[in-house]
Parts: C-alpha cells; structure tokens; sequence
C-alpha cells in the first residue's frame, strides 16, 4: 500500500510534499537565486532570459512570467520559495497570498481585518465554503461571474 | 548546572518584523499587536536569560531543496540575518553559544534524535522576528542564541508527538551542563494561517484558543494533534505549531515537576495573513 | 510491493579503488583480497537488483563541518563521483531512484527518524568502492542506488541500536512502496581500522569475527555493541560497522520471518591500513 | 554532570568530537578546500600564502607546513579532512596513517602485512602495548633512542 496522503482532501491548498518537491525543483532552485541582489536586478532586466538560465518547464517559466501563484503552485512551487518572486516586485507576504484568491487587494486585507476566512464549509472537498473550487475565483472577481 | 527557566511562544509574522523596521508600531492596524508584547518586554529585563535556545523553521532561506534536515541545531559563534529578498533586516547579528548547543546536540543524539549540525547559516524572519518582538531594537541582542530550526516546509515533517519528546531531550540536555545558565526556550511560529491557493487567509480563532489551552493545561493532548487537524483547522501554514511543543516538552511539570506559571497569554488578528498567538510560560 | 531481498556487507577501503582503477587486482597484495570478491560478482549477476539501497558514510566529502547530518538520504535524479584530492575515481555516475528514496524518506520520518532529505550531493569512495568490488568495472553500474550518509566522522555518532532500529523502519518503508521492486540494502565500512595517531594500524581479527558471527546469528547482540568497544577493540575507525546494522536491521528475520540464508562470508587483512569483512545474506 | 567521554582513555588516539571540531573549524574548511584541482595547484605553488588565506592560528599553519599530522590532531584536524592535504602531496592513506606512527612505510607496510598492530596492550592508557606514549616514537624512529 502507498503511503497515505491525507491531505488531498482539503480545498483549495496543496502540500509540499515530495512529489511536488521533485516537480518543482528547479523552478523554486530559481527563486531561492532571488535572494543575491544582483541576480534579483539581473532577473528584472531581462526576466526571459533569467528564467532560460534555469531547467524550469516551459509552463513554469510562463506561471512566473505571468506571477500566477497559482499556477506555479500547480507546476510544484512552493509558497515560502515564490515569496522571492513578490519580494523582487516589492510585494508584501498579504499581497501575494491575496493574489491567489481572486479578490482585490482591499478586499483581501478586509477579510483579514474582518477575522480573516472562516474554516466552516472550508476543512474538506465537497462542502460549500469559500475557498471550495465551485466558488473561484472570489471577491469581485468571481461576482463579475 | 544550567536550566531552563521560562518558555516563550510567538508566531513570527515577516509583516510584523516589516513593521518594526520601517516605525509602523504605532499604526492603528499594528498598535494593537505590539501592546500585547508591551508585558514581554518587560518581562525580558526582569528575567533575561544567559542563553535563548529558539526553535524556528528556515523558510527557504538557510536550506534550498538541496538539502533539507529535519532538525537543524546551530553550534556556531554567530548569525547574519538573511536578505530573503526584501534586503535583510537591519537587527544586530545573532550571537551563538558554540558551548551548549554542541552539548546539547551530543546528549540529544545520544538520546536518539538524528540532528543536523550547523556550523554556518543564516537566520531568516523565523529566528529575528520573536527576537524583535520581545527585546525590541536594541543595540545587541540580549544574550547568545542558540538557533534550532525544524523543517515544517517539506513534507513529512515531524509530528507533534516527535517535537515533545525532543523537548523532553533537550531539558535532560541543558539540565547536564557544567555551567550555572539561566536558559530560555522558545517555541515559534503559527497560528492559524494559510498562505496559499484559494484557502488563503483562513483563521480559526475558536482551534487556535483551545490549542492554547491545551499546550498550557493538558500538553499531552496539544502533542497529539495529527497533522492533518492542523491543515485543515489551522490552514496549511498552521503547522507550524509543532514548533511549540518542543518548547512545552522542554518545561519542568513535563519530567513530573511543578506546573509552570501562566506569566502572559495574547491573542490577536490579523497580522498580515496570520492569527498571532503568544504565551510565556514559567518554571517555578 | 517492493521487497528487500538480500544484505550485501563490505568494507570500503579507498586503496581498493585505487588497486580497480590503476589495474593493480591481479597484484600479489590485492590478488587474495578480490578472490573474495569473485563468488559476490557471479551473485550479483544471478541475483541482480531494481534497486540498491546503499549505506555509507560520506568522509568529508560532500559535508563539511559546515552542516554534519546523521542521517542523510539522496533523492536526486543522479550522483557524480566526487574528486576527494587525487581527482574523481574513473567510475560511472550513480543513477538515484528519486520515487522510491522519497517514499522511504517519508515513512521513515513518520516512524520518527529524522533524516535529512539530499537532492544534491556527490559521493565518494564510501558509495563507489562497494560498487566496485561487487560489480567489477562496468561501463554503468547495473541499476540504481539510494545513497544513504551516516554520520560517523563527527562525534557523536549514532548508536548501534539506533541505526538496526533504522534498518526495521527501512524495511516497513521498502514493504509499503507500490511498484513490484527487488531491493538490496548494502552496509558499507569497517571493519576494525585506525588511521590516526600512534595506534594507527590496529587491526583485531578475533574481536571482528566474533562481531561478523553475532550480526550473522544473533543481530540484536551486535546491535548492543557499545560505541566504545567498536573504538577500543577494532579502531577508532571501526565505528564504521555501525552503518552494517541498518542493512541487517532491514532483513526478514528481524521482522519476525525466517533466518536469512548465509550466502556468502570472507575475512582479509590487510588492505591498506584496514581489515576487510564481507558477507551476503539472502531472506529465504 | 557533564557528558561521558568514555573515549579519553585510549592511547594514542583523539576523537573528533564537538569540542575537537570547533578547534579544528577553519584547520579542516582549509583541508576540504583542495577536494579542487585549482586550489591544490594555488597551494602547491606558495603554501604559505595559501593558509594565510584562512582563519586558522598559526599552530596549525605549522602543523600543515610541517605535514605532522599528529600535531595537526592535537590543533583539531580530523583525519578525513587532513587526507586532502596528503592526496594534494599524492600520498596514500597508508603513508598518511603510517606517519603518524614515527615507522618507516616500509616498517609500517610490513606491520600490516603480519595482521596490524595487536590490540593487546593498546585498549587503555597506561599499559604497555607500542600505542602507549612511553614507547613514541615506534619504528627504527623509535629505537634509535
Ligand atoms: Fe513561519
Ligand atoms: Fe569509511
């Protein structure tokens, strides 16, 4: 029997286990890279050219190009690597997780200052809360829908 | 003999850190957080240690995927502050204790936990931020630090349970050091948080309340919390809170000695993503 | 379901690969040495693994005294042969097997082993010469290898009982892996040694082949060995052995199944400043 | 109580433990630093000033001039680090360990040939095997004495 992964289950997050770990080896190696300033200028100069420096995925090196956290979560990033990719761009920790939502930055910081997001329809697939795949993406984003 | 005297708990928001560095304290969103640490502060002259053992977790910063221990210990003579993107902090270096953190790792492997032994490293937001929040901006930092840092980025990562018991160890381990050291153990990280995917944001204040009544009251139970309960109560980042029992395991009523004193207990939301939690916890 | 197959025990002797790569096995020194080898060669052919799991140590090679893991498992797609001063040994690269190493990584972390996960990493005479002796000179080694580093360079290092334990969790992790996989797990090292100071040179045949009868008949006996028999009865290097514990720790018997069967056992000294053990053990 | 260190009462023979490694830091980063081809070459060619590179006291930049590997133990070098220095010199561990002896290489090759060095007499200080410090320095070194 495979080793049980419990963790499948829990809407809209994803677990940085091995198996993402080895799909996206070279993508976080890349961000880590983000934390000498001179590679951090040498990305914003020409960011395709950086990227190509890399043994990334084509999909991954377009997720980054197109700062869809999202996306590269899904090519096996990991969220505390692709922190050097906001950090580059000047963004805070609140900016990025925000990006994942759908909702604007307001409303993000909002629903923060509101308690934040409720875990209640949110601990498993299937049930009816926010942060479930039926609801994406949030916020005025997803009302436009 | 060296001792341990008190834990400390704090969740170690990288915005909380921001906000000291750029004068944001007293800022209607911030001011709320740093009055709960106002008692801490205090409390840190009033009691300073001789060392500061603080379990932490690296956020990709000291360790890549190249290499990922499970748990770090640092035996070096001192720390720089990591640039983790952002430029690194402008907070005084972190000055080791070679001394006890290498026989503090030679009685806890010889007690069956398999540590990775640092001799060079750099500190990230985990290790400096409870730093911050309890001694402020000062000059120098207090005293030595002894930094323990545990993989909670990569799973698996060691469960509760596993984190106790190696609290446990490391009291045996302080307690067998020639030197008369008052030592502190900190535990850090948490609360309820989750900085990814469309969950992001999730907050639990109800969980995070009963956890903390378990850590101070019935820490066994706190220790046996699965995994998986703190994903799906806590959010994916709420992990970290394994962190905790190490420090809890490593307090006195654990080996059958008295319960320890509730000096301090805060709670607060939001900073940044997280629900910030702090305790301090005596040993009489 | 995977399936632990055999232990195969060696000593890695760095003069042994050089005796393999300069052509010198044919030599009156080595000559009597690699006759031992021969029986393990045909073995190896007739009993070819999917895997080698493969237990060394690392002698300052990839680990510096910058950070010194216990225990240290390779997830990484492959391995170089590293240059340990004399330039790399002319050996084929080490092919890793990534799903399996994380499987085993993950489960045993879960059992409460606290490894540290290896994505880069070279290897040295540790992992190449037992590669070496059982697989002569090919122009590829015969399948892949999980290296897996046990700190025995930097005091402490891990007991005895501690490592057979680790062997018990090896083998449940290997049991509980999907794929249809034939495993051997390799202990590397030993056996009595010393390469330093004026005792250097000490060998004890006597006390290593009463050790070599105990892992044989009664592991458990061998695995209660304390480290300071193995420094004071076969060299501060043959501490070593302790490394050939987790391999016998993985076997069926172990576990509650039948005595493995004795396929194969040799004695040789010296080779350079060392006394060579080698035996194979097949479960039934 | 302190820990037990069982190990200290074995002659001729230094444990590299904690207490050993941190003397022994900058001695041993030194001795790792020539697992490359250019920096063996760098040292090689002006010794002195190589080690002048390195944070280690001037004990054991004599030690490593002197190529006295026990007097680079006594200063904290651990016997797999300081095997660079000798493969740098194109030395084999077998003279490396014989060194340390104070045999010729052909008296200490001829030790091993007849089944090494007994243990009898060398498992504590103070008895009377060829380890023990009242017979150093061992070999015709030895006898002419
Ligand atoms: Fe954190
Ligand atoms: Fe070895």
């Amino acid at each position: 029997m495979a080793l049980d992964k419990p963790y499948k289950d829990v809407p809209g997050t994803i677990i940085f286990d091995a198996e993402q770990s080895r799909k996206g080896y070279w993508l976080n190696q890349f961000c880590m890279s983000l934390m000498k300033a001179e590679n951090r200028e040498r990305f914003k100069a020409d960011e395709r050219a950086y990227l190509d420096e890399w043994a990334m995925t084509e999909e991954q090196k377009q997720a980054v190009l197109a700062r869809d956290l999202n996306w590269c979560m899904r090519t096996g990033g990991n969220i505390y690597f692709l922190a050097k990719i906001g950090a580059t761009d000047g963004k805070s920790f609140q900016q990025m997780a925000g990006s994942m939502t759908g909702m604007t930055e307001e409303e993000y910081r909002n629903m923060m200052l509101n308690g934040g997001r409720s875990a209640e329809g949110n601990r498993y697939l299937g049930e009816d809360g926010d942060a479930q795949p039926q609801h994406q993406p949030q916020g005025s984003a997803g009302k436009k829908g | 003999m060296a001792r341990i005297t008190a834990s400390v708990y704090t969740s170690h928001v990288p915005a909380i850190g921001a906000a000291i560095d750029l004068g944001k304290t007293q800022e209607d969103y911030w001011k709320p957080l740093f009055a709960g640490y106002d008692f801490s502060k205090q409390w840190m002259k009033d009691n300073k240690p001789d060392v500061i053992f603080l379990v932490y977790n690296d956020h990709a910063t000291a360790f890549s995927l190249d290499l990922i221990p499970t748990f770090a210990i640092g035996t070096a003579a001192e720390y720089q502050p990591a640039d983790e993107g952002w430029g690194p902090r402008p907070v005084p270096k972190v000055i080791g204790h070679p001394e006890l953190a290498s026989h503090i790792a030679q009685s806890v492997i010889q007690q069956d936990f398999d540590l990775t032994i640092v001799n060079k490293m750099e500190v990230d937001h985990g290790l400096t931020v409870p730093l911050s929040l309890m001694c402020g901006q000062p000059e120098a930092w207090p005293c030595p630090v002894i930094p323990f840092a545990v993989n909670v980025v990569q799973y698996p990562v060691p469960s509760g349970q596993r984190c106790y018991n190696l609290g446990k160890a490391i009291r045996k381990a302080v307690e067998s050091f020639d030197q008369d050291l008052n030592v502190q153990i900190w535990g850090t990280g948490g609360m309820s948080h989750q900085l990814q995917g469309a969950r992001a944001g999730l907050i639990n204040r109800d969980w995070d309340n009963a956890w903390l009544d378990q850590l101070i009251n019935d820490p066994e139970a706190a220790a046996a919390t699965p995994h998986i309960d703190y994903v799906r109560e806590a959010g994916s980042e709420g992990i970290e809170l394994v962190m905790w029992l190490i420090a809890r395991g490593a307090m006195a009523d654990v080996a059958g000695g008295p319960a320890p004193k509730l000096a301090h207990r805060f709670y607060h939301v939001p900073a940044s993503n997280t629900a910030v939690g702090h305790v301090i916890l005596e040993n009489s």
